[in-house]
Formats: structure tokens, C-alpha cells, sequence
């Protein structure tokens, strides 16, 4: 089966930030996401679950996005400056992908 | 004071405050007893359509107060003044920075809802009146604390581009205020004939239904406290017990000089001494996400929350008694 | 006319008509207002098993029609010519593709079990009787349409594969229609004495639940609408208020031929206007991935559900009381 | 022996164990039905709040009984016991190992609080009264057994360290027990008064609430038997149904020795008899987590349960009835 | 301690073809796998949430799969024949894993 | 935009065991992790499902962790003294981290 190079971007940040993170995503020419859901988590801001919630301020979720690698840059400029004054935790690593063509 | 004693120590006996202790309790324990997430806002989702929908029947029944405009607008004053108040006392009793007591500052001005729900259920239980369209100054009273927040900030510490109108619209929309009001519509254009087909829904079960949220609340106040034992130094926690007397103060003073009712007046200084625990700390997440959320979720939702239901609502009733 | 024009203004003046409308505003103005997923399947299953309960319990009553088994009979059937009519409609009105147009149509056969619950809603709060075994017959209305819909696809798009024995019996044996049926049969079997031991849970608060299940379908059929706003041409948005009113007048025609009673007649004409959104959607993504499932499901829960709600039903009992 | 037939023909037909049945038959046919989990777990929150509620209240209604020290010192007791004997049955009966036997066996000491709630609700509707605080009893008889079961290993398999003062801590304050006692002591602190402000939300409704999470039972319980097919072989199965006549025989004794009323003495039986499927499962997986779960999970909450269900209640009705 | 080299393939698919697609990974041979949830997401299909649904129909889940690395073209072949015609994403990486008896 | 070399660890775990193992890494001096839930699953003690559970025995979750490369055996070790007789997956793979400094 044939595989191509690609790049997975993962993006945990507080929940009331998604919209804005996906706007820029998707302005920075990001073809697709996917956002999952965490359940809680510990940091340098200490421990929070979503069962411990009354509202949505405090929960986070995940924005995975896997693209082309030349476009990762773009892209990392574009989240960085949504995620540059607010927690939350940015990775990269390599993936193959099938079907490229939809990327 | 005989009289604020009996009615603190019947509200205090009361299934709904015992529900909430139950809570407290269990989280101090470190029980793994929850309440699912989901299962939570249903419930909250519950609440705000069943006392924004009796609200607006209790309008459709009684007709509308020519003080209604007023209540709405000293409503929104008293929301967008309070953090100006708050912040000034943050800075005398603790030693917070300028954000931290700007973000604080902003719940103090902006409401709890089920504080209200739980006013508005001692009344009941007191069988004491009070106006209908307390439900619309409530959802009034919901955002214009984050304004007068931001206007601390950015008067103190710089940085005016804080507010976009994306956030105004989140503010302005949130699920909450959307619900209340809307449910309010609906119990004002369908009336008693509505109420009546849906009371057994509304009515009938909500004491009960206001147990489980209220344990639940118990719960997320209990573990909200366990781990904010760090930031909750003695002035800031002093300063969740003063506020909602200093705002129910001024609360009292409008809903005296607007002429309510006895429980109107109740209502207002409920409201008035209550603190946001759901829209305001979203929007700070956005509009000031580096002010520390334990030191103001703490506060309100672990401090001034139970405060205000287990002590704080029987002075506010027994006071307004006295001077209505 | 008068009758309808009175009727619809009662319908559109309940609560649960209003409800679906403030969901539908929030949607529109994009407010965060959701009903978590868990909750919304939460209020449905409770919906399913109370209507189904009702009917079996309401069959138990008041005895077996001779007319059950005709009436069976007839839902299968319609339920399988209709999709014929809407593709051929679909096909004159709009320049859909012959995939999306027998995906849509595959709906417009089945049925949607909240239009009918609504239904019930407005004939008892009319008074008028219905027999109890009309939930059997929404029953065997779900599935034949999508047999027919991949009939369209086999006999003009080439394929015949795309139904395995695996996809009938998810479509079958779906959970919606074990529900529905199983309810149902539990309501026959306890009968009366079974209802009254129940009947403050699925009687009772039912009028509320379905407010706020409606404002979640509100929610849901405005966010779709605003979504598919580049998919909708006006033709396509038309065959949304079209269809219906012709699948009714069929539903028309065999409930009198039948000799159902008023509400009878009323709630045959409801299930075949209707269209589905949870059974026949899954099926789809299932055999007919390429179809878009913007179109059908905007169609279906933007267009003809709140058609529907809003003016079908207040049409469909105003036409039935007269000609029974 | 007539009794019992038309008790237990009464029962088989009631809505509850219908529903159950429906759920059974759902996940045997491969339905997609499901309860989703948020639901499930607000519904036994639901059951577990009113049903401690109630028995509170009963208590401060009817007065405490001399006999409650012992009637909690007897279920502990009886909770410690069984597992020894459920174990030795294992070893004769099938040939499971010492580490799955003791595991099961831990099960069976232990209690099944949604047995106990469809015991009340037989007793209920034959009009049968009981000690409001056999709810306590079933708090006190969760945990012992799960002590016996690790005591049990260690002893046979070596290994003394499972058991830590964290894992002590999780199982004495799981959510579960928490809650059924708080709301035991908040019934019982606000007596018949609490009780009437919130008995349309917890007595009501209840016994629909109970089907909605009888049904949910029967799908897992149906699919918990269709995966584990392998592990159940003839002589595990038979266990499961011999198992709670012995551990109920027990129970009967002692309810009998105490002079409890005949429904205290069926509740006690029931809870000897009643294995459990919720604490100590999670309790096996901290300590036990080599012992395999499909065996226990499916002869607690697969066999044991659905007998007690159907068959179990009526002939410990039956039977207390006689002797007392 | 000792890792192992092994492929993680993490398949985005609509909820309804969850059981085709796992029966199709256990016919290929793979011992394991997991099942997360997806929020939401966005790609050339559109916008899509899971608190907008009404039915299963428009939700999308993820199959998470750890396999030995020569193992990975079976499953890449029988997750393909699954998803061919579906939209979704196929992302295959690299990872070690712990316990490498148990793959 | 520059991104730091880290490791990604995932830990499947049955639900009881969150806080020992979120303790024990903790402990390992980990500054971060993220818990994200599993809706079901398969592996060799068979098929399940989240919503087939009454009770939170059966159920998983996945606790990921982003660390600095250099304390991957630390954490490893705490990790597999708690994962050890427990059913489960632990993975590891690289990746990139934006803003290192928070790790
Ligand atoms: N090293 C990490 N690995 C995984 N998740 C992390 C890590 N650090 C932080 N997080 C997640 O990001 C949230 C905010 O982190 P922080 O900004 O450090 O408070 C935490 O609650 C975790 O959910
Ligand atoms: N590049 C991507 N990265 C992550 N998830 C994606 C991507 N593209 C699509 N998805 C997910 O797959 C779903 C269907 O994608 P599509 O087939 O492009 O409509 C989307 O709703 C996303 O949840
Ligand atoms: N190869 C795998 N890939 C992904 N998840 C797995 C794998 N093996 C096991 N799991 C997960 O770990 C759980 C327990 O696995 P096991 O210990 O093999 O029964 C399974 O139910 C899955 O959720
Ligand atoms: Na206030
Ligand atoms: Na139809
Ligand atoms: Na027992």
C-alpha cells in the first residue's frame, strides 16, 4: 500500500479557545482537523478533570490536524499565535498517510 | 437576628443545603463519587429553562411591573459598578496582582445563577411573592462585569485589544443567557395554560432535581478547594465572605428603591452578592488567560458560593423582611 | 380554513413548537447553547419507550383492531412506494445527482418518530382518540424506504453490493425500533396496571421533556441549515415543503381507506410526511457513502421536520376532522 | 409453593423485569440499542440518592429499632463469611483457580444495590413493610467481602501486598456507598418534611426511572453473556444460580434471628443472596487484576443477578413470608 | 528498559462503519486495538460537531491500532478495502512499544 | 518556528488504575500529562466497550505524556512498576515540542 510523508500536529488548549484555534487554522490553508476530547490532565497550572467542571472554562481538548510537511510552518505560525498567552501543549511528529490526494 | 437564625438554621437543615454538604464532604474525603459532565448540564440545562420558563408565566400572570425597566437597567449598573468596588477591596485587603484582582473583581459583579434558583426556592418554601422578571435582570446582570473587568485592565495593566466582538458575542450568546431568556419568552407568551401543561415537568420535580445539582456543586467546590489550599491565603478568602455582604448591600439599596416586593428585594441582593462561576471565568480564559483561574473559581464556586447559600440568603431574607 | 388557521396558531403558540423555535434562533445566531450528546440520546430513549409503552398499554385498553394487521400492512407498502414518488419528484424539481436524489428520497418513506410524537402531542391536548397500534405501524415504516432507495441506485447507478445481510440487520434490528417495539409490547403485556405504576414517569413530565428535546432538535436542524447554506438551492429547499404534502395525501388516503378514526388517519398522514434523520441517515453513510449527506439531512431535519411541526400537523388534523 | 408461582408470575410480568428482558433480548439480537454511559451512571445516581433518601426518612418516621447495631453487625459479618463458603463451593463445583475462585467469591459477599431497590419496589407493590434501615446494612455488607476474597489469596496464593491503605480508602468511600449513606442521612435528618418537598422527584417517578435502568442492565448484562460463552462452562453457571440460595438461606437465618419484619427479613436475604458488579469488580482489578473479569462480571451481573430478578425476590418473599 | 520497535495506525472513520472496520483489523490478524472518540472536525466534507447530531450518522470515531511493523501492510490492505469509498484518514507512525510479547 | 525534540508516551490503562499511575509518574518527576478517555476496545481479554460497562471497572483511559528525551527511563520504569501485572499498551514515539521551556 502506498503511504506518503505527512506531518501530525496536536494541539491540546482550553476548551473556549477551539473556535478561535480552528479559525486560524483553517485560516493558515489547513485542509482538515479532527478535535478530540481530554478528560483531564496536570501541568504547571496543577491537576483539572472534566468531571470537576461546572462550566466549560476549565476543560481542554485536542486539535489534531495532519497536512503536508511544507506546510507545516505556516501552520505552526498560525497556532502560535493563538496559543502564544494561554496553557496548553503543541507537538509535532511524522506520520505516512494514505490518500494523500486529500491533503 | 432570632428571626435570621431560625430561617438560617431551617435552610440550613433543608435537603437542597444538606445535598450540597453531602458533596462538600465527599470531596474532602477524596471520594471517587461524581456526577458525569454530561449529566451536569443537563441538569443546569434543567434548572435555567424551568425558572426562566416559571419567570415568564409568573409575568404573563401577575402583568408586567412599571419598575421593570428600572430593575432591568440598576441591574446592569450594579454589575458594571460592583468590580470597581471589588477591585478597590482586593487591593486593600490582599496582596494580589492588578489582573488576578481585575479577573476576581469581574465574577463579584456578574451572578450565580443557582444561587438564584436557590433564593427563589427558600422564598417559596416562605411562601414569600416576588416579581417574575427577577429571572430577566439576572441574565442582564451577566455581562457587564467582564466589560468593567477588561476596562480595569486595561486601564492598570496595559493592553486595550483584550475585547474583540467575537468575545462579545460569546459573552452576550453564551448558552446560559440564550436559555434563561428564551425560556423566559416562552413561560411569558404561553402563560399559565402553558405552565399548566408542562408543570409537572418544572414544577413538581424541581426541589428534587435541584439536589443532585446541588451535590454535584458540593462536589466541584469540595475538590476545587482541596487543591487550591496554595493560592486561598486568609485575606483572599476573608474577601469571599465580605463581597457578596458589600454587593448584597448595594443590591438591597436598589431593590428598596426600585419599591419590589419582599422577595424582589431578596432576589436582587441575591444576585447582587453572588458570583459568577460560569460565564465570567470562560470569558477570562479568553480575554485574560494569565490571571490564575483557581484564585478566582475558588473564590466564588468554593467561598462565597456556599457563603451566600447557607448564610448569606437567610440574612438577605430576614433583612428585607424587616425592611419591606 | 379557519379550523387550520386557529389550530396552527394554537400549535405555533406551545410550548413545544417554541422551544424548537428558540433552538433554532440560538442556532442562527451561533450561540454556544448545546445539549451534550449523552443527554439528548438520553431524552430520546425516554421518548421511545414512553410513546411505545403508551401504545401498547392503549392497544391493551381498548382491544385489537381488525384493521392492525391492513394497517401494518399499508405502512410497509407506502413506505416503500413513496421513495419512488420523491425520486421522481427530485428528479423533475432539482438537478440533484441520482445518488443524492434516491438517498433523499429513501428518507421521505421512513419516518420520523419525533414529527409523530409531536402529532400525538396535539390530538391529545385536542382530545381526539387514536388507535394505540399506530406506533407498531411507525415501526414497520423505518426500513422498507431504504430498500427502495437502493433499488434507485442498483437499477440507475450500477451496483447491486451495497446491502449485505450485515447492514439489514443493523437496519432492523436498529435501536430505535427495538425500543420503540419492545416498549410497546411491555405496555400491551402490563397493560393498564402497568401504566398506572409508571404513568408519573412517562405520562406526566413527558409534555416537558419533549420541550427539551425539541429545543435540542432546534439546535441541531438550525446548525445544519446554516452549514448547507451552499448546498440548498430554492429547488431542492421546495421539494422539502412539497414532499410532504404529497407523501401526507397518500398517508390521507390509506388511513381513510382503512377506516382508521380521526387521530388514526392524522397520525398515518403524519408518518408518511414525514422524513427520517437517525435510522436512514446511518444507512446511508453505510451503503451510499458518496451521496452528501448535507442535502439529505438538511432536507430532512431543516426543512420538512419543522414544516411539519410548525404547519403539517395543524393541516393534517384539520383535514382529517373533516373528512372522518 | 402456589404463592411463590403466582408471585413470581406477578413479578415476571411486571414493567421492571420486562424491561430487563427487552435489554436482554436487545444485545442477544446485536442491537445497536445502548444506554449511553453518562445516562446510566445519572440514573443510578438517581436510584441511589432516593432509595438512601427514603430510607432515612423511614427511620425518622417509624423510630429506631433496637435491632440496628445488629442487624449492621450481621450483614458486615455475613459479608466477611460467604466468600469463604462461596469459595469452597467453587473448588468442589467447578475448576476454576484458587485466583479466579477467590475473586468470584468476593463478589458474592458483597451486595447488589439495584437487587436490593427491585426487592423494595416487590415489597412495595404487595404492600409489605420494612426497616428503613436495611439501606444501611447494604452500605455496611460492600466492603467486608472484598477484604475475605484478598485474605482468601493470600493465604492460597501468596502475596500479601495487594492491599494498600489507598485501595482501603477507594473502596470504603466509593461513590456509591457515599452517596446511599449521605442521602440515608439527609432523609433521616429532614424526615417526612424533606421527604414530602422532594417526593414527586425521588417517589413518583421512580419505579419508570427503575425500568429505564433495568433495560440498560439487560443489554449489558445480554452482552457481557454473549462475549463470555467461552469462560461460562455448565459448572460456573450452575454456581451462579446455586450460589445466592445458599449465601439467601443465610440471610434468611439471620434476618429471622433478629426479628426483623418480613421485609426486612426478604431485604436481608435478598442482600446475602445478591452478588456484586460495581464496587467489587473495580476493587479486583486494583488487587486481583491477574483473576479474570469475564468470569466474574458475567456470573454476578449475567447470572446471578437476572435470577434474583426474576425467580430470587419471589421465593424470599414467599418464603419470609411463611416464616414470619 | 527495552522498547520495540512497532507501527501505530490510527484510522479517523464515521461512527456507522466502526464494527465493519474492526471485523475487517481482526480478520487481518491484528490482535488489538482501541477505540477513541472524535469531537469534531472539519475537511472537504465540512464542518461537523458531535453535539450537533441527532443520530450516530454524522459522528466520526478513531481506531487506534499498535502492530508489529511487518504486520502493517495486511491491515493497511484490509482498512483500505473498508474505508476506500468512506471518507476518513489513514495515518500510520512510528512508535516503540513496551511488552512487545503482547503485539 | 522552532520546535525541541521530545518523546510521546502513551499509556493504556484500565480506569482504577488512573491515579496510581498518574501518581507513580508524577513521582517520576514528570511536569505533565494529558488524559484522554477510550471508548472501547479489543485486545487478548477481549472485546469492550464503554457503553456496556455499569460500573468503571471495564473501562480504559489513555494517559499521554510529553517529556524531555532524557527522562524517558525514568518514567518508563515508574510506569511499568505500576502497569506491570496490569492488562494495557504503553508506546513511545518522538516528536516536537513547541516551547520547550514548559517540559
Ligand atoms: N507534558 C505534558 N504532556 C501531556 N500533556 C500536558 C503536558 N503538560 C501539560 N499538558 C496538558 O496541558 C494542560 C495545561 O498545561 P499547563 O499549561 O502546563 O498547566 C494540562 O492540564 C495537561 O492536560
Ligand atoms: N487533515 C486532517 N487532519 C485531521 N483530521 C482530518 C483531516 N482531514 C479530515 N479529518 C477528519 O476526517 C473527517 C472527514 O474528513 P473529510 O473526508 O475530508 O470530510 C473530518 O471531519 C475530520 O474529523
Ligand atoms: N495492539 C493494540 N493496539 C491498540 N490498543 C490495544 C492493543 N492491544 C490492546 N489494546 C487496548 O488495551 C486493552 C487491553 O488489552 P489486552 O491487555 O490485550 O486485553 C484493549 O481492550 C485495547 O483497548
Ligand atoms: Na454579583
Ligand atoms: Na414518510
Ligand atoms: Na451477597
Amino acid at each position: 500500500m502506498e503511504t506518503h510523508k505527512a506531518k501530525r500536529v496536536a494541539i491540546i488548549i482550553e476548551a473556549p479557545m477551539e473556535r478561535r484555534l480552528t479559525d486560524a487554522l483553517t485560516g493558515a490553508g489547513v485542509t482538515g482537523f479532527s478535535i478530540l476530547p481530554v478528560l483531564g490532565g496536570s501541568g504547571r497550572s496543577g491537576l483539572w478533570s472534566r468531571e470537576g467542571q461546572v462550566g466549560r472554562a476549565g476543560g481542554m481538548i485536542q486539535v489534531v490536524c495532519i497536512i503536508r510537511p511544507d506546510r507545516l510552518d505556516t501552520l505552526l505560525d498560525a497556532a502560535f499565535k493563538v496559543v502564544e498567552r494561554h496553557i496548553g501543549v503543541v507537538t509535532v511528529s511524522d506520520c505516512e498517510v494514505l490518500r494523500a490526494e486529500r491533503f | 437576628m432570632e428571626n435570621i437564625l431560625a430561617l438560617a438554621a431551617d435552610n440550613l437543615g433543608s435537603p437542597i443545603i444538606l445535598s450540597f454538604a453531602l458533596g462538600l464532604a465527599a470531596a474532602f474525603a477524596r471520594s471517587d463519587l461524581t456526577v458525569p459532565e454530561a449529566v451536569a448540564k443537563g441538569l443546569s440545562i434543567y434548572l435555567l429553562f424551568a425558572i426562566g420558563f416559571k419567570g415568564g408565566a409568573a409575568v404573563a400572570a401577575h402583568g408586567l411591573d412599571t419598575t421593570l425597566v428600572l430593575a432591568l437597567l440598576s441591574g446592569g449598573v450594579l454589575s458594571f459598578a460592583i468590580p470597581f468596588i471589588a477591585f478597590g477591596l482586593l487591593r486593600v485587603m490582599t496582596n494580589l496582582s492588578t489582573l488576578d484582582a481585575a479577573a476576581v473583581a469581574g465574577h463579584y459583579g456578574s451572578i450565580s445563577i443557582v444561587t438564584f434558583v436557590a433564593a427563589t426556592s427558600v422564598l417559596n418554601s416562605q411562601g414569600i411573592a416576588s416579581e417574575g422578571y427577577m429571572v430577566a435582570v439576572a441574565a442582564v446582570m451577566e455581562a457587564p462585569a467582564i466589560l468593567a473587568a477588561l476596562f480595569l485592565v486595561s486601564r492598570t495593566a496595559g493592553g486595550g485589544d483584550r475585547m474583540d466582538s467575537e468575545l462579545w458575542r460569546e459573552i452576550l450568546l453564551n448558552g446560559s443567557i440564550v436559555l434563561l431568556v428564551g425560556a423566559f419568552a416562552i413561560g411569558w407568551i404561553t402563560g399559565e395554560e402553558g405552565l399548566a401543561s408542562i408543570s409537572s415537568f418544572i414544577v413538581a420535580p424541581f426541589q428534587g432535581v435541584l439536589c443532585l445539582f446541588l451535590l454535584d456543586m458540593g462536589l466541584v467546590a469540595g475538590r476545587g478547594l482541596r487543591q487550591a489550599r496554595g493560592v486561598m491565603t486568609a485575606p483572599v478568602f476573608a474577601f469571599g465572605v465580605v463581597m457578596p455582604l458589600v454587593g448584597g448591600t448595594l443590591g438591597l439599596a436598589a431593590g428598596l428603591l426600585l419599591g419590589l416586593s419582599t422577595g424582589g428585594v431578596v432576589l436582587f441582593t441575591t444576585l447582587a452578592a453572588s458570583a459568577s462561576y460560569i460565564a465570567v471565568p470562560a470569558a477570562m480564559r479568553v480575554a485574560l488567560p494569565e490571571a490564575n483561574p483557581s484564585i478566582y473559581l475558588t473564590l466564588s464556586l468554593g467561598v462565597t458560593f456556599p457563603f451566600n447559600l447557607t448564610l448569606g440568603i437567610p440574612i438577605y431574607v430576614a433583612v428585607a423582611s424587616v425592611l419591606t
